[in-house]
Formats: C-alpha cells, sequence, structure tokens
C-alpha cells in the first residue's frame, strides 16, 4: 500500500547544530507510528518540517506518493496534516471556538458562522467524549482539557495524518487513556498517526511500527511487535537502562520540614490548599502524588519562599520560617535558599531558567550572591570551574557553557537546573516535575541524582504526575486532591487502585 | 566714526526668521537696509540656550561690527558674549542685558495693546473681548496687561477671557488649539479677540474669520490675512530697530545703553490700511488716536506687568 | 564549513558601518534635492564637528549630556522598563541643581557647591522617576505611559516655577538668574587651550566615569544580574531571589538620577542659569542612543558622540549654507536611527554571503 | 462660575477627539497585531504635512485627504518592513520616524513654500463643517437647537468618520476574519501560525490599516482644524493617543472614551483658565495644563491598574525556541 508519508533524506541544521541528518523512513497509512529518541534526537524538528514549520536544508517529503513542497503551515493543513505541538499552539484569551476557528473561519464575516461552527464541535464533543465547552476561555481550561482543545481543532479541520508532539507528558494516567480511546477510533476511520513520546510503555500500548531517532539520524526502526521496552531503550540510548535503580536502606533521620496547619486563599477569596500538615526527614524522598491543579504546585511555592501563605507554620530544623508579617514574597525565595532549601521549579522555562542567558550564567542563577566578593563583584573564574564541574557530572549536552540555555533541547536545560540546586548542597530539596519531557536516559541519571542526594542525608519533596516515578524515587507518598491532603503511604504499600482513588478524593476512614 | 561699509549679523530665536511676526519683521528690517545700502548681512539661528551662545561667540570671532539678537532668549548669552568681546557691538530686542557694548531695545508693548484694547472695547457687540497668548511668560502678559486696560478705559464693565495655549515653547506651534482657544471664547459670547501667540495665533485668526468674529494681529502687520475680519494689529517695529542699528553703525552714532521705543518713538503702533479700513469707524479712530496722544504726552500711564509682575485690572 | 552566524568582528563594525553609510546615502540624496553639494556638505559637516579641535570639543559637550540621558535610558531597559521620561525627569534635575545654587552659591565656594548641586539635580531627577517607578512596581501601571505623562506634567511645572517664582525682577526672559561663578564647571579648556572657546567641561569625564561605573555594575556584579535577569523574565527573577518591586523602584530611581545629572552639563556647564525647556529633547535623543548603543558602554559613547557631532556639525553646515537649515540634521538623526538602530541586521545576509563565498 | 459652560464644553470635546481617535484606533490595529506602533507621532505629521501641501498646490482638500493617506501608508509599510521583516525594535522603529518625521516635514515645507517650516493657508482648499438641513430654522430653539446645530450637525466631514469609525472597528476586530487572525497575532504568533495563518501577511496588513487610519488625524488636524501645516503641529498627540490605547486596554471602545476624555479635559481647561473657583481660586493656566496627565496617573495607577496588553507586543515573530 502506499505509505502517507515518506522522508527522504531530510537534513536540517540550526547554526553549527545538525537537528536532522538524512533521515529517511516511511509512515504507512492508517497505522499509528510512533517516533522515540533521546532529548534532543531531532525529533521535533523532523515534525516542524513536516508540518511546513521549518524548511529542510536538504531532502524531500512524499505525502500519498507524491513529493510535495511544504512552505508553510497553511500549506500543510491544505494537504491534510495536522499537528499537535509539545507546546500548546492555543491563543489563551480566546475561547475554544474562536481558537478552532482560527485559520479556518470561512468567509469574512463570522457572525453566522460561528453558531454553525459552534453546534458541529458540540457534536464533535459528545461523539469522542471530549468534554469541552466550546465558548470557554482557553486560559480557563486545565491542561489536560487544552490538550483536548487540540485534538477537538485537529478532528474539526479532519486531518488525514496526525502530529502529536509528546501529546501526554502533561498528562494524567485517565487523560493518556482517553487520548488513546480517540486515536484507537482514528486509526479504524483510516487516519495516520505519528506519536512521539518518552514514555515506551505507550509506544509499547498502542504503536504499530517505531523509528528510533540518535543524533539526528535514524538510529533504528521495528514493528512494535517485534520489539519490547528495553531492545527500544537500548536503541535509543545506545546502552542498556536499568529498570530498579540501587538505593541505600530507608534510614531517615530528624525531621527536616515540619508543615503545620499551611492555609491557602487566592485573591478571590478561593481556599488553595486547607490544613496541611506534613513532615520530612533528612534522607527521605516524600513524594507528593495528585492531579496536576490539586494544590500541589502550590504548596511547592510556598515552602521555596516564591508565595505566602495565609496562615500556618513552617519550620526548617525547628526554625520558623520568615514569613509572619510579610506583604509579599517578595526577595523572599533568596532568604529560603540561603537557610538551605533547594528548589527545581515545575515550570523551569517559566521559573528556573533565564531563556536569554548562557549555560554558565544559569548554572549560578538564584545564587548570584554567592559567587560575588564583597563587592557584589562576580569572580568568573570561579564561576567557570563550577559550570564546567556542573556540565561535567550531570552530563550536560553540548557541553559548552557559553551556550544560550534556550538552545539546549528540555532534557539538557532540566539538568543544568537540577545540577545547580544539588550543587548548592541544600538540607532541603524541593522538586517539580522533574523529568517532564525528558527522555529516558536523562530520566535515570535524574533520577540517580536525587537517590543520591537522599542518601546524603538530604530531605526531598518531589511533586510528580508520574506514577511510575514516583514509585522510583519515594519513601514515602503523600497524595493531594482539592488543596487537601487525602492520604500516605508508605513505598512498600504502593497500590494504584489506592492512590487513585485518594487523587480522587476519597477518604479512607 | 562712520564705517563705510559695516560688517553685520544678526541672530534670530526659536521662531525663525519666517515667522510672520516677530523674527520677520526683523529680518524685513534688515533687508530693507540691505536694499538701500548693499551692505549685506550674515543671518543664523538659535534654537535653544546653549546654541545661542555658540552662535554668538561663532558671529563675534568673524570681527564684525555689530550682532543684532532678536528675542529675550538671547539675553544671558549676549551678555556673556559681549564681555568676551568688548570690540564688537551688540543690539538685544526685547531684554535688557548689561555690558558697555551693548544696546537693549525694548518695546512698550503695553501701549500698543491698550490701544488695540480700545479699538477692540468699541468694536464688540458684546462687551466680551478675549485674548490668546502664546506661552505664559510675563512678556505675553504685558500685552494682555496693556489690552485690558486699553478695554476697560472705554468700559469699565466690560468682560474679558484670557487663554495661554501652552507652557512650553511648543506653544508658539499649535495653531489647532489656538483656534480651540478661539472657539471657546466666541462660545462665550467673545466677539473680538487678540492673538497674541506665534503660529498658534494663525489658528485663532483663522477662525474668527470661519465665525464672522474680528481678530487683532501682533507683531507685524497681521491684516492681509483676513481682509474683513481682522479688526487691526499691534505692530511692534522690530524692523525698524534693527533698520536704525544697522545705520546707526554705519553713521558712526551708534551708542550703547538701553532704549524703550513705545508709542512715542514709533516703537509700537495700530494699523489702520486698505485691509481693515471698513471695520474702524471715524469714533473708533478717533477715540484710538486720542488714548495715543494721551500716552504720548503722558498723560494716561500705561501700567506695565513687568514692573511688578502683576497687573492692576 | 560555512558559516551561518556573522563573526563578531562582522556584526560589531561592519554592519553598523553599513547602516550608517545607507542612512548618509538617504541624507545625501535630500541634500542633493534641496540643491547643494553632498560631498561638500559632509566634508564641511565632518571639519566642524570632528577635524576642527574647536569643533571637536563642542561635539563632546553635547555628548556629555546624551551620555548622561542614554544611560539614564539604558539602565531601565536593562531591567525591562522603558523609560521615556529622561526628558522630564532632565527638567528637574535642572530644578534640583538651580534650588541648591540660588540658596548657595554666593557662601561656598566651588568645590563643596558643584557637588551639593549634582547631589541635589541627581535627588531631583530620582524624584520624578519615583512615582512611575513606584507605581509600576507596585500597581503594575505601565512606567511608558506614567512617563510619558511626567514629561508633560514636567513642562507645565517647570513653566510655573520658573516663570512665578524664578524670574528676576525686571527681567524679560524666562530664567533664573545667573550663578556665581563659583558654580561653573570647570572647563577642560583650562588644560587643553586647544580645545577652544568651548563649553567642555569636567561633565565630560564624570560622564566616562558613570559609563565605566555602569559598566562594571550591569555587566560584572551581582546586582546587575539581578537586574538583567529581572527584564528578562520576572518569574524567573522572583524565583531566584530578586525582589522584583524593589529592584524596579531601585532602577527607576537610578534612571532618574542619571538623567537628573544630564542637566549639571547643560546648565552649570554652559549657560550658567536655569531657562525653560532647557533639555531641549536630550531626554529623547537618550532614547536613540540607548536603543543604538544596545545598552553598552562603549556603544552608548558612540551613539552619543555621533549625535553630538551631528548637532554641531550640522549646526556650523546650516549656517554656510542656508539651503540646508538645522533641521535636516533632526531628519538625518531619525535615519541613522531607523538604520542602525532598527534594522541593524538589513546587511547581514548579504555580508555572510560574502564571507562565505571567499572561503569558497 | 457661570463662565463655565457646558455646551461649549460639549462641543469643543466633540472637536477636540477626532484627532486622537484616529490615532488610537490606528495604533489599535497596529498593536493588536503585535507591532508597538509608537511611531503615531511621525504619521499624523507627515500626513498633515502632505494633506496640507496637497491641498494647497491643488486647493481641492480631498487631494490632500489622499496625499495623506498615501504618505502614512507608507511610512505604516516602513515600520512594517522594519518591524515584521528586518525583525527590528519596533521602538527603535516607530522613535526613529517620529524623529525623522519632525526634521523632514520642516524641511520639505520650508524648501517648497520658504515660509519657515509652514505652508500656506489652504483658505477655500480646507474642509469645511457640514451645516445640517434645518438648523437655521432650529436655532432658536432652546436645547434642541443646540443639539442639532452644534452637536449633531456643524462639524466636519472627518469628524463624522471619527466616530463612524468607532463600531466599524469594534465590529472588524471581534466579528470579522481579519479581527480574529489580528488577534491572535497580537496574542500567540505562533499559535495563529500553526493554525495556517500567516503572521506576517496579517501584521502587515494591519500596519497598512494603521496607516491608512492615522493619516485621517493628520489631515484633521491640517485641513480641518488648522488651515495649513506648521511644524511639529502634531505637539504630542499620537503618545496621547498611545496612552488612550493602554488606558482602554486595547480595546476600541474604551480607547475611544479615553480619548474623549482627553478631549474633554483639553475643552475644560480652556473653560476654567482665568476663572475664579470656589475654595481654590483663580488657577495659573500652567498648572492646569497638567489636570488631564495627573488624573491620567491617577486613573491608571487607581482603578485600572492592571491593563493587559496583547501578550506578543513589541515582539517579532521569529521561528524558534
Ligand atoms: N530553533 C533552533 N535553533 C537552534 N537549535 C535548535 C533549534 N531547534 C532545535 N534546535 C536543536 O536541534 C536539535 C534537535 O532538537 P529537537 O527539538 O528536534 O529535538 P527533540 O528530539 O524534539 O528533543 P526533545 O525530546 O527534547 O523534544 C537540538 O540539539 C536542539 O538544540
Ligand atoms: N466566541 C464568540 N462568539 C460570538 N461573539 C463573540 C465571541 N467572542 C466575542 N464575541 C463578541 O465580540 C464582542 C467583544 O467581546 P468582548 O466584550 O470580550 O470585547 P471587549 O474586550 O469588551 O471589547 P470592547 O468593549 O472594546 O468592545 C462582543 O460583542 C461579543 O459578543
Ligand atoms: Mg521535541
Ligand atoms: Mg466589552
Amino acid at each position: 500500500m502506499q505509505p502517507a508519508v515518506e522522508f527522504r533524506n531530510i537534513s536540517k541544521a540550526f547554526g553549527p547544530v545538525q537537528a536532522n541528518v538524512d533521515v529517511s523512513f516511511t509512515i504507512a497509512k492508517g497505522s499509528i507510528h510512533g517516533v522515540i529518541g533521546e532529548n534532543g534526537a531531532g525529533k521535533s524538528t523532523l515534525m516542524s518540517i513536516l508540518y511546513g514549520y521549518y524548511r529542510a536544508s536538504g531532502g524531500h517529503i512524499l505525502i500519498d506518493g507524491q513529493q510535495r513542497d511544504i512552505r508553510s503551515s497553511h500549506e500543510a493543513i491544505a494537504l491534510g496534516i495536522g499537528m499537535v505541538h509539545q507546546h500548546f499552539m492555543l491563543v489563551e484569551n480566546f475561547t475554544v471556538l474562536d481558537n478552532v476557528m482560527l485559520g479556518t473561519e470561512g468567509g469574512f464575516r463570522l457572525g453566522a458562522k460561528r453558531a454553525a461552527v459552534e453546534a458541529r464541535l458540540r457534536e464533535i464533543c459528545q461523539r469522542y467524549a471530549l468534554e469541552i465547552d466550546p465558548l470557554a476561555v482557553v486560559s480557563d481550561l486545565s491542561v489536560g482539557a487544552q490538550q483536548r482543545v487540540e485534538i477537538l481543532k485537529q478532528i474539526y479541520r479532519s486531518a488525514n495524518i496526525l502530529i502529536l508532539d509528546e501529546p501526554t507528558a502533561v498528562l494524567t494516567a485517565q487523560e493518556t487513556a482517553s487520548l488513546f480511546e480517540i486515536l484507537r477510533t482514528f486509526k479504524a476511520q483510516g487516519k495516520t498517526i505519528i506519536l512521539i513520546t518518552h514514555k515506551l510503555g505507550e509506544i509499547m500500548e498502542i504503536t504499530d511500527q517505531v523509528t528510533v531517532m540518535r543524533g539526528g539520524r535514524v538510529a533504528g526502526a521495528t514493528a512494535t511487535a517485534a520489539s519490547s521496552k528495553e531492545a527500544l531503550a537500548g536503541m535509543m540510548v545506545g546502552r542498556p537502562i536499568e529498570s530498579e535503580l540501587a538505593r541505600a536502606p530507608f534510614a531517615p533521620g530528624a525531621p527536616v520540614l515540619e508543615v503545620r496547619g499551611l492555609q491557602l486563599d487566592d485573591k478571590d477569596k478561593v481556599r488553595r490548599l486547607a490544613e496541611i500538615d506534613l513532615t520530612i526527614h533528612a534522607g527521605e524522598i516524600v513524594a507528593l502524588a495528585g492531579v496536576s491543579g490539586n494544590g500541589q504546585s502550590e504548596l511547592l511555592e510556598i515552602l521555596s519562599g516564591m508565595r505566602l501563605p495565609s496562615s500556618g507554620t513552617v519550620a526548617l530544623n525547628g526554625v520558623a520560617l520568615p514569613f509572619a508579617r510579610r506583604r509579599d514574597a517578595d526577595g523572599l525565595p533568596a532568604q529560603f535558599r540561603e537557610l538551605g532549601i533547594g528548589h527545581v521549579p515545575e515550570d523551569r522555562l517559566r521559573d528556573g531558567v533565564i531563556k536569554d542567558f548562557s549555560v554558565m550564567q544559569n548554572s549560578v542563577f538564584g545564587y548570584q550572591d554567592k559567587v560575588a566578593n564583597r563587592w557584589g563583584l562576580f569572580d568568573f573564574k570561579r564561576i567557570a570551574q563550577r559550570c564546567g564541574a556542573l556540565i561535567k557530572n550531570f552530563d550536560v549536552r553540548p557541553a559548552d557553557p557559553d551556550m544560550r540555555i534556550g538552545l539546549l533541547s528540555g532534557g539538557n536545560q532540566q539538568k543544568v537546573v537540577i545540577g545547580r540546586e544539588v550543587m548548592a548542597k541544600p538540607a532541603l530539596l524541593l522538586v517539580g516535575q522533574p523529568t517532564r519531557g525528558v527522555d529516558i536516559g536523562t530520566i535515570e541519571s535524574i533520577h540517580k541524582e536525587l537517590l543520591k542526594l537522599r542518601d546524603a542525608g538530604v530531605a526531598i519533596l518531589l511533586v510528580s504526575v508520574e506514577l511510575e516515578e514516583v514509585r522510583a524515587l519515594a519513601d514515602r507518598i503523600v497524595v493531594m486532591s482539592g488543596g487537601r491532603i487525602t492520604g500516605g503511604l508508605k513505598i512498600e504499600e504502593f497500590d494504584t487502585t489506592r492512590i487513585g482513588l485518594l487523587m480522587g478524593g476519597m477518604h479512607k476512614k | 566714526a562712520p564705517i563705510a561699509a559695516p560688517k553685520l549679523g544678526i541672530i534670530y530665536d526659536a521662531g525663525g526668521k519666517f515667522d510672520k511676526s516677530f523674527n520677520q519683521s526683523a529680518f524685513e528690517g534688515a533687508e530693507r537696509f540691505k536694499k538701500e545700502t548693499g551692505i549685506k548681512f550674515i543671518e543664523a539661528q538659535a534654537s535653544s540656550d546653549t546654541q545661542a551662545e555658540q552662535v554668538l561667540r561663532g558671529l563675534a570671532r568673524k570681527k564684525l561690527d555689530l550682532i543684532v539678537g532678536v528675542g529675550f532668549s538671547q539675553t544671558q548669552a549676549i551678555q556673556k558674549v559681549a564681555a568676551e568681546f568688548p570690540k564688537v557691538r551688540f543690539v538685544l530686542i526685547d531684554s535688557i542685558a548689561k555690558g558697555g557694548n551693548v544696546n537693549s531695545i525694548m518695546f512698550r508693548e503695553e501701549e500698543g495693546s491698550y490701544l488695540v484694547g480700545v479699538a477692540a472695547a468699541m468694536a464688540s457687540k458684546s462687551k466680551k473681548i478675549g485674548f490668546i497668548g502664546g506661552m505664559d511668560i510675563p512678556l505675553i502678559r504685558a500685552f494682555s496687561c496693556g489690552y485690558v486696560q486699553g478695554a476697560k478705559s472705554v468700559h469699565p464693565k466690560i468682560e474679558t477671557f484670557q487663554n495661554m495655549v501652552g507652557t512650553t515653547p511648543a506653544a508658539w506651534n499649535d495653531p489647532a488649539k489656538g483656534g480651540q482657544l478661539a472657539r471657546s471664547q466666541f462660545e462665550r459670547g467673545v466677539d473680538v479677540v487678540f492673538a497674541v501667540a506665534g503660529g498658534s495665533g494663525m489658528g485663532t485668526l483663522q477662525t474668527a474669520k470661519e465665525k464672522g468674529k474680528l481678530g487683532i494681529g501682533v507683531d507685524s502687520n497681521q491684516n492681509y490675512l483676513h481682509p474683513g475680519t481682522m479688526l487691526t494689529s499691534m505692530v511692534k517695529q522690530v524692523g525698524n530697530a534693527v533698520y536704525d542699528s544697522f545705520s546707526q553703525v554705519k553713521a558712526g552714532t551708534w551708542q550703547p545703553g538701553v532704549a524703550y521705543r513705545g508709542l512715542k518713538e514709533g516703537g509700537v503702533d495700530w494699523v489702520v490700511d486698505k485691509d481693515n479700513r471698513a471695520l474702524v469707524s471715524p469714533a473708533m479712530e478717533k477715540a484710538v488716536n486720542a488714548a495715543k496722544a494721551a500716552i504720548i504726552s503722558g498723560k494716561t500711564k500705561v501700567v506695565d506687568y513687568r514692573v511688578a509682575g502683576k497687573c492692576p485690572v | 564549513m560555512k558559516t551561518t552566524e556573522l563573526p563578531r568582528w562582522a556584526s560589531a563594525f561592519v554592519l553598523p558601518v553599513l547602516n550608517l553609510l545607507s542612512a548618509l546615502l538617504v541624507a545625501a540624496l535630500v541634500i542633493h534635492l534641496l540643491g547643494e553639494d553632498p560631498l561638500e556638505s559632509l566634508k564641511i559637516l565632518v571639519d566642524s564637528a570632528i577635524i576642527n579641535p574647536e569643533g571637536l570639543s563642542y561635539t563632546l559637550f553635547y555628548a556629555s549630556t546624551f551620555i548622561f540621558t542614554g544611560l539614564s535610558v539604558s539602565i531601565a531597559m536593562k531591567a525591562g522598563l522603558f523609560n521615556i521620561g529622561s526628558e522630564g525627569q532632565m527638567y528637574l534635575g535642572g530644578l534640583g541643581l538651580t534650588i541648591a545654587l540660588l540658596t548657595l552659591d554666593s557662601r561656598l565656594p566651588a568645590l563643596l557647591l558643584i557637588p551639593i548641586a549634582m547631589v541635589s539635580s541627581a535627588a531631583f531627577g530620582a524624584l520624578w522617576a519615583f512615582l512611575p517607578g513606584y507605581l509600576q512596581a507596585r500597581r503594575g501601571s505601565h512606567v511608558v505611559v506614567t512617563t510619558i505623562m511626567f514629561n508633560f506634567i514636567a513642562a507645565s511645572l517647570m513653566n510655573f516655577i520658573i516663570v512665578k517664582y524664578l524670574i528676576p525682577a525686571g527681567e524679560q526672559n524666562p530664567a533664573s538668574r545667573v550663578f556665581s561663578s563659583a558654580a561653573e564647571m570647570p572647563r577642560l579648556n583650562a588644560w587643553l587651550p586647544a580645545l577652544g572657546d568651548t563649553p567642555l567641561n569636567i561633565s565630560f569625564l564624570i560622564a566616562i566615569a558613570a559609563l565605566a561605573v555602569y559598566g562594571v555594575m550591569v555587566g560584572r556584579s551581582a546586582w546587575g544580574y539581578k537586574l538583567r535577569a529581572t527584564g528578562l523574565n520576572h518569574n524567573a527573577a522572583h524565583y531566584a531571589g530578586v525582589s522584583i518591586s524593589r529592584m524596579i523602584i531601585v532602577v527607576m530611581l537610578i534612571s532618574g538620577a542619571l538623567a537628573g545629572l544630564a542637566a549639571v552639563n547643560s546648565v552649570m556647564g554652559s549657560t550658567h542659569y536655569l531657562s525653560l525647556n532647557f533639555p531641549a529633547g536630550a531626554g529623547f535623543v537618550g532614547i536613540a542612543i540607548a536603543l543604538m548603543g544596545r545598552q553598552h558602554p562603549v556603544g552608548i559613547f558612540l551613539s552619543a558622540v555621533l549625535f553630538g557631532a551631528l548637532i554641531q556639525g550640522g549646526f556650523d553646515l546650516s549656517l554656510e549654507k542656508p539651503n540646508i537649515p538645522q533641521e535636516t540634521f533632526i531628519f538625518i538623526q531619525g535615519l541613522i536611527i531607523l538604520f542602525c538602530g532598527a534594522m541593524e541586521n538589513l546587511y547581514a545576509p548579504a555580508v555572510l554571503k560574502t564571507l562565505n563565498l571567499r572561503k569558497g | 462660575m457661570d463662565d463655565i459652560q457646558l455646551s461649549s464644553i460639549v462641543v469643543s470635546t466633540i472637536r477636540n477627539a477626532p484627532v486622537l481617535m484616529f490615532a488610537a484606533m490606528a495604533g489599535l490595529f497596529a498593536e493588536r497585531s503585535g507591532v508597538v506602533d509608537i511611531g503615531l507621532e511621525g504619521k499624523i505629521l507627515a500626513s498633515a504635512f502632505a494633506s496640507a501641501a496637497v491641498a494647497f498646490v491643488t486647493q481641492n482638500p480631498w487631494y490632500g485627504v489622499a496625499a495623506g493617506m498615501a504618505v502614512s501608508a507608507a511610512l505604516a509599510l516602513l515600520q512594517g518592513f522594519v518591524s515584521i521583516t528586518q525583525k527590528g525594535n519596533q521602538l527603535v522603529g516607530g522613535i526613529a520616524i517620529n524623529i525623522a518625521m519632525s526634521g523632514l516635514t520642516f524641511v520639505l515645507a520650508q524648501f517648497f513654500f520658504q515660509q519657515g517650516g509652514r505652508t500656506p493657508d489652504l483658505g477655500e482648499a480646507r474642509l469645511f463643517d457640514i451645516v445640517l438641513p434645518g438648523t437655521a430654522a432650529l436655532e432658536g430653539v432652546p436645547f434642541l437647537g443646540w443639539f442639532y446645530g452644534h452637536v449633531i450637525g456643524g462639524h466636519s466631514i472627518l469628524v463624522y468618520l471619527a466616530f463612524l469609525l468607532v463600531p466599524i472597528v469594534h465590529w472588524t476586530l471581534y466579528h470579522s476574519r481579519f479581527g480574529l487572525r489580528l488577534r491572535a497575532c497580537g496574542e500567540n504568533p505562533h499559535a495563529a501560525d500553526a493554525a495556517g495563518v500567516s503572521v506576517e501577511a496579517t501584521r502587515y496588513i494591519a500596519m497598512l490599516v494603521a496607516g491608512v487610519l492615522c493619516s485621517f488625524s493628520g489631515a484633521y488636524l491640517a485641513i480641518v482644524q488648522s488651515g495649513f501645516f506648521l511644524r511639529d503641529m502634531s505637539a504630542g498627540a499620537g503618545y496621547l493617543a498611545l496612552t488612550a490605547l493602554v488606558f482602554g486596554n486595547w480595546r476600541p471602545i474604551y480607547t475611544v472614551l479615553g480619548c474623549i476624555m482627553f478631549g474633554f479635559f483639553g475643552a475644560v481647561q480652556i473653560q476654567i483658565e482665568g476663572v475664579d473657583l470656589p475654595l481654590v481660586g483663580r488657577i495659573p493656566g500652567s498648572l492646569i495644563q497638567m489636570v488631564p496627565y495627573v488624573v491620567t496617573v491617577i486613573v491608571l495607577a487607581g482603578f485600572m491598574a492592571k491593563s493587559v496588553a496583547p501578550k506578543a507586543l513589541g515582539r517579532p515573530f521569529v521561528k524558534s525556541r
């Protein structure tokens, strides 16, 4: 049968970086085709070329057997190609309806068309069980719902070839399951799907074929059924991945963090956190599990000094944290860091790095006052040494301290952030979604670092929506729902169903 | 001693030599001199106070015989440069600078304004007259103060409306605002308006024409701008002052000091010409000329706002 | 391998020179249309602004003011704040030094008087920038809009103060009295008579020092790092422990103080009295300088000198060529800002191609 | 106090506002598409000059309006070239245009007309006020006569255009395909691009629209309000329009309200100058002139603290991370 897409010798360079080198493979019509590879392997670039966002510096693309020169997303859309990007491409202050209509308005006047499209969207939502109000404003929607809007857009445009770039990175297990349900329906309708993901379980679950990329090239291709997670991982990273990481026996020390009766009301007097009590000991990793948006982020923000609680106390090593009697949290994170609280933020691009600073400049971000002499001037030699060590210890690639960090792949950015926080030797480390969008090789090394830290006696609070990750790292699991702690369990008691119930807010009496 | 071919210079202020009023009048005086004697003069313009000094020094260094600075903004600069170049003669118009080689020429704007105030009061049917100034500075207040004194001498109960276009030099260049202010005054019943606002005044006089009200021009004779609605103009003979200064140098009769040019000296006046003949009634002409005679003879004293910084009316 | 990015020397020198040439080319066209010879005009311009020592000294005199306003705009810009209010801040700075001088200039020697006046001008400039800074930090009101408003307010306020309180009795010019000679900034021609009789004074040296301090503070200190982080990403800066609102207020105070100091050169270095509207647009030129100089000390210096040269050279040129009014140089300033500041990469592709061709 | 006449204030406000309204609506299009338009001032000035010069030479105001339109649109496209194609700094581009036009209009006016950077009076070549039929008949009727003759009628056609544009702009922005794309490009150009919308084309069209709208502002100044061109006659109107835009949160109706507010303050200021007010007495003119600016600051600081600019405003659209 005619393949839906064929890449022939695609190459693409960004300055000195070769993102794609001589990439050739085909995607069969009506199949779900997985594309995997380490961070920076060139997956997104390749898909962006297919979608007309970038122009390849060499090679051709064939769609349904015809060679096509796709110069813009407009042309890609005309060819029936749809793409759900790694970062959502939604206009946040538009309604769902307007987002869907954008680009396919069908006439200069929107008026009458709006009603027709709205009806059509309601119908689609019902058929695919999408649960979206077409008149809702996107910024009011949860991440999962925004993802569904992207899918809705593609269904509305009846894309025949659908590219999904890491669609599940921000989804909960349930949301992922329902996404896959839709993908299966698509497949049944004869649509072609290209799925990029770092989660090999998903590849095994849903794809028919897999292409593995490494360093911009195709490193291997196989039918999914003929392969295994381990084999794929090996192909991706070029070495076997340990499934169970070594860790010292659980031997918690003195309590490091003690949270008592913490509450948070937001601007509109809505209670975001209620009666939070939490203790973390030295040498212990406590994982905060829960569907995102249930107060974990707020708790992390309070503990790192980025936000003030409405009431309650927090003590670090027995000393109350200095947020009483403050009007705002301005400058507070610096004090917290001084006290020994490290923080890997959930959204690294928003909070954790300055995109326009170099890797070296970012390697002291938050610790800038520590690397200055008594005149407040930087000691550049010391900073360079520190950064060199970070790049080496955490295997940041490319190992160029002067590169703008925005040009690094997400995984490598994350390594810089984690390396920076680890090297500051905190007493308490707050870690938010440390491996979101990160490839399995890097996940392994990040996990190893966190465990090493735990073994060295650091108290760690981990916020993660990945139960796999929670299971791999935690000594204790605390589940949050609706701004409350709904339960806790030891790692030995790990039980997906029970955690699921707690996440849903079911208290076990 | 007479100088056969004196080297002459003139420096305009920020308005430039084509401002249709003050600078232009100076320019025309210099041109008249050139035409009559064939003696050329050097021109320059100073857009800021720092530059005024630079220009003056630049010209003084060329060993000119006389430099005329037009406008009060050159006061301090002339004072300073005159001290540096004792051999060069300086004339400052509209302000007083100290120095043994400086002649400061002041105009009695209040006297001329008094006359047009008399005319305005007599021409006004509503007994409401207006004044529109450019920038709110003492010189402009002196105009308005004389104008009101003149008007009140005719009708003590006459209502006067006064507006300034602005507070920055941009106020001289905002005809839209000048027109807007006039319109607003007309809506409040004003039917004669005196515009002392440089380029902004163009807007005022234009609006007067549109609304069929009377306008009074300033500095140069502006009657020709809108014949039929220009009641008169209060001229300030800056050109004569320049012409006279040039001639004095040539004749060797030039003297430093302070010279006041009022009605008596022919420094200020009102104008009746073909453009406004029809608007000036014999009674009005008689009254104005009587006022003029009274001021010249000293019978009427017009208060100068600048002396005490306030206006008696 | 083909280069895809320009080497540093090319982007730092070749491109700006090409851009400058383009601006001058357009200017030459206009001068030609006005009926004058562009080359001859350029020669007069360069002669009187750069080659003639006295002209050069005037150029540097104007540049001294521009360095301060350029720094004022630059430092705010580094923090992500677009301070359009340097003009008003400089105006108020003039009031600050005038108040100090009017009360003290007959009592104190220059050695005390000048520093006090400078502090006072900086303080008044800072004060005028404080409120926009405060409103941005605490209330989120756009500093762009508030500073535009504050410029208008400053113009009215200064007019009121000068006309009502500062004009000496019997004077015409709306300006303060002339200060005593103790208040005059020492002129550089006292040491270098070749500079001729120009107002170039130690403000120029102070400006150079300010550039150096700015360079070190912004580029090499922890504070400057926090400043730049704030400018690039508020969220991240907050994460890094920067007190954003304090940073914004402090930066606006510094920015205002620098603008206030620009008044020292104009007033105490040249006119020796406070006159209406003495900044004459120097604050706005500061915006152009900050943008063209990319907020880098060397860039600020070079653009300040360029603009100083245009004012000085343009002035002399208009004296010699009555067909070319001084306003022509306002137009040329605009062209230079357009080509060097906004279209900085116009020739980058062509230069890149040439470089790659040469490499074969 | 009786010197202050409400009727006169109302009429003045209507006449003051259009200069700002045209410019602010121009800015609205540019900025909603993501291009900062600090160059309004320069475009107003250029179109004022072009309109006055051409209207004078041809003695036809409509040729003047057309010329202003062409010049202002050309400048807007130049600004577009700088901001969109060259991806340069938009603020620099705008300020450069302002400065260049301040100089060039003077030089050209001086070159052509030799009147110190001024054009000659337009005389008959101005746009005159429209007198509605029946005005004279109603003149004597209290209120109605005034309202019909001076509030509804008695303005130049450009005044009507300014007010007519408000609903049109609102409709275009919120109910047309162009408006949807425009807003998307200003908020998230990457999303617009991914949806198949050409960000560059949308922004260029927006600039063109902005150029044309802005030209009316200049034409209004020159051939309606003043009857000639004078150097720097825009006197900050472009900046004030930009302020109104921020004030109105980049929404047409609120922005226009902002413009009307500035027009209103201008009108009030004329009225209270030199008048003895209760309590405060006579306020000096220079202090009265501060009032609109002070009020703007207070309003922005007080209940409009959070104005939300289009998210991508000022940022060139570059396809990269
Ligand atoms: N616009 C760009 N400019 C410069 N380099 C880029 C750009 N986009 C991508 N790169 C580089 O190209 C390489 C491939 O990037 P790409 O985003 O395609 O990787 P990926 O496989 O999608 O990674 P991830 O799994 O992290 O999403 C990386 O080295 C990246 O740094
Ligand atoms: N999705 C939609 N479907 C139908 N009409 C819409 C939609 N979105 C917006 N509109 C219409 O667009 C108009 C403007 O919307 P909105 O009230 O949000 O604008 P605004 O920001 O208040 O602007 P302004 O007050 O300046 O008009 C409204 O009349 C609204 O009915
Ligand atoms: Mg990717
Ligand atoms: Mg609304």
